[in-house]
């Protein structure tokens, strides 16, 4: 694999995305990366105990690209991994849709297990995307922004 | 002139997008914060939030970093995407 | 989601696997589950330097099934996670084939990554499955089976 | 009787993939290990490898694990699948 083989994209979209599609990407003309690790995120049914129907993602564009690029970044100067390719979706996702996907590739899968958490880790704490959650409730629907986790943060302090 | 961006809760809150600050009476973003809050007790009430975060030309900075016209400042509540 | 719905299942099989399926099943009516995390393993072409062509893969049936189903339960004790999926594939595989599938669902994402690693590592030392590889070097072709890696061994330690 | 199995690389130097054994004369893994060395100086050579593994009825165990009539020993190299 010559270094012009390595890539790291990084894709906000409205539209939704294929797991499938993203590693055939990631593993097309590759034979040197052994191991795969994907993460998704999807929307789920219940956030904070409340009956969550949708929810609404907002962001920084240009800001987002810069900080997710910097996120991948200091994966790669931590480990020995491939290719990587971020995305994260925008706009209104219902129940069960996908939110997030990252994928890695590398040699060792050590290395693709450590640099995809991290970079989930990060762009928990550091890209620029709020989510608007809709409830439903008794008939009556509401809607709230959500609370940053300080879990999230705690987890992100851990990798420095 | 300075571009000052605000996103998500907080953008609700001021009922504002976007506006502009001229760039001779405000040295770093922490300045830049107090002369929003300056404007009246709503924008005041808001911006005594401890938790927002700062952006200077789409980096995350501290209160002290410095800001020149041309900048774009952002201010938003922590980030929960993912 | 009721406990029926939680499942755990094995597979070692000679046919290739679709990603793009697993994921659906551990997806399907599954709508706790925010987190979806997967492993996938191939054949790489440069195993210790050597050029090769193609692994064989031999497995003791039976006990192949008993120790994947202790490592699952292990990571069931250890983290909250939903649905598992492990394929492991046996017989004839060449450069850039799948090898094999760990895929975890959770509602937190820590929990699926640390699972899946957790299984990922544990099948490398207790699963028993052994590697043949051709090499084809210079026209000639040779057979050896592959030695197992201390690190892997010190690495599964690590979660005890 | 026991039931005696090898794989991979141990089948191979062995040229033999199963074999049995009366219960009568070995106690332990250790023993029944013994008594395959005893065969010839081939098997003497193959077994005294020390990083072989050993499972009774599926589970892996250690040189002292008791065995009886009914049982299947295997032997095998440190696994190298995933």
């Amino acid at each position: 694999m010559t270094s012009q083989d390595l890539f790291a994209e990084i894709s906000i979209q409205a539209e939704d995305f294929s797991l499938a599609d993203e590693v055939a990407l990631l593993e097309k003309d590759n034979l040197t990366d052994g191991a795969v690790v994907t993460f998704t995120g999807r929307v789920r049914n219940n956030n904070n105990g409340n009956s969550v129907t949708s929810l609404t993602l907002e962001h920084y564009p240009g800001m987002t690209e810069k900080s997710l690029a910097k996120i991948i970044n200091q994966a790669k100067e931590q480990w020995q991994i491939g290719r990587v390719k971020v995305i994260h979706r925008i706009g209104e996702l219902h129940i069960g849709e996908q939110i997030v996907f990252v994928g890695v590739t590398s040699k060792h899968r050590q290395d693709a297990f450590a640099a995809n958490e991290f970079i989930m880790d990060y762009l928990k704490v550091k890209a620029p995307f709020w989510k608007k959650e809709q409830i439903t409730e008794a008939g009556k629907t509401s809607e709230n922004w959500l609370d940053a986790k300080t879990g999230d943060t705690d987890k992100a302090e851990l990798w420095s | 002139m300075i571009k000052i961006v605000f996103f998500a809760a907080l953008r609700e809150q001021l009922d504002c997008a976007e506006l502009s600050l001229s760039a001779d009476d405000v040295k770093t973003v922490n300045e830049v914060k107090q002369r929003l809050s300056d404007r009246n007790s709503q924008w005041r009430q808001t911006f005594s939030n401890a938790s927002l975060l700062s952006a200077v030309n789409h980096d995350m900075v501290a209160g002290d970093h410095l800001v020149k016209s041309g900048d774009e400042v952002a201010f938003f509540p922590p980030v929960t995407g993912g």
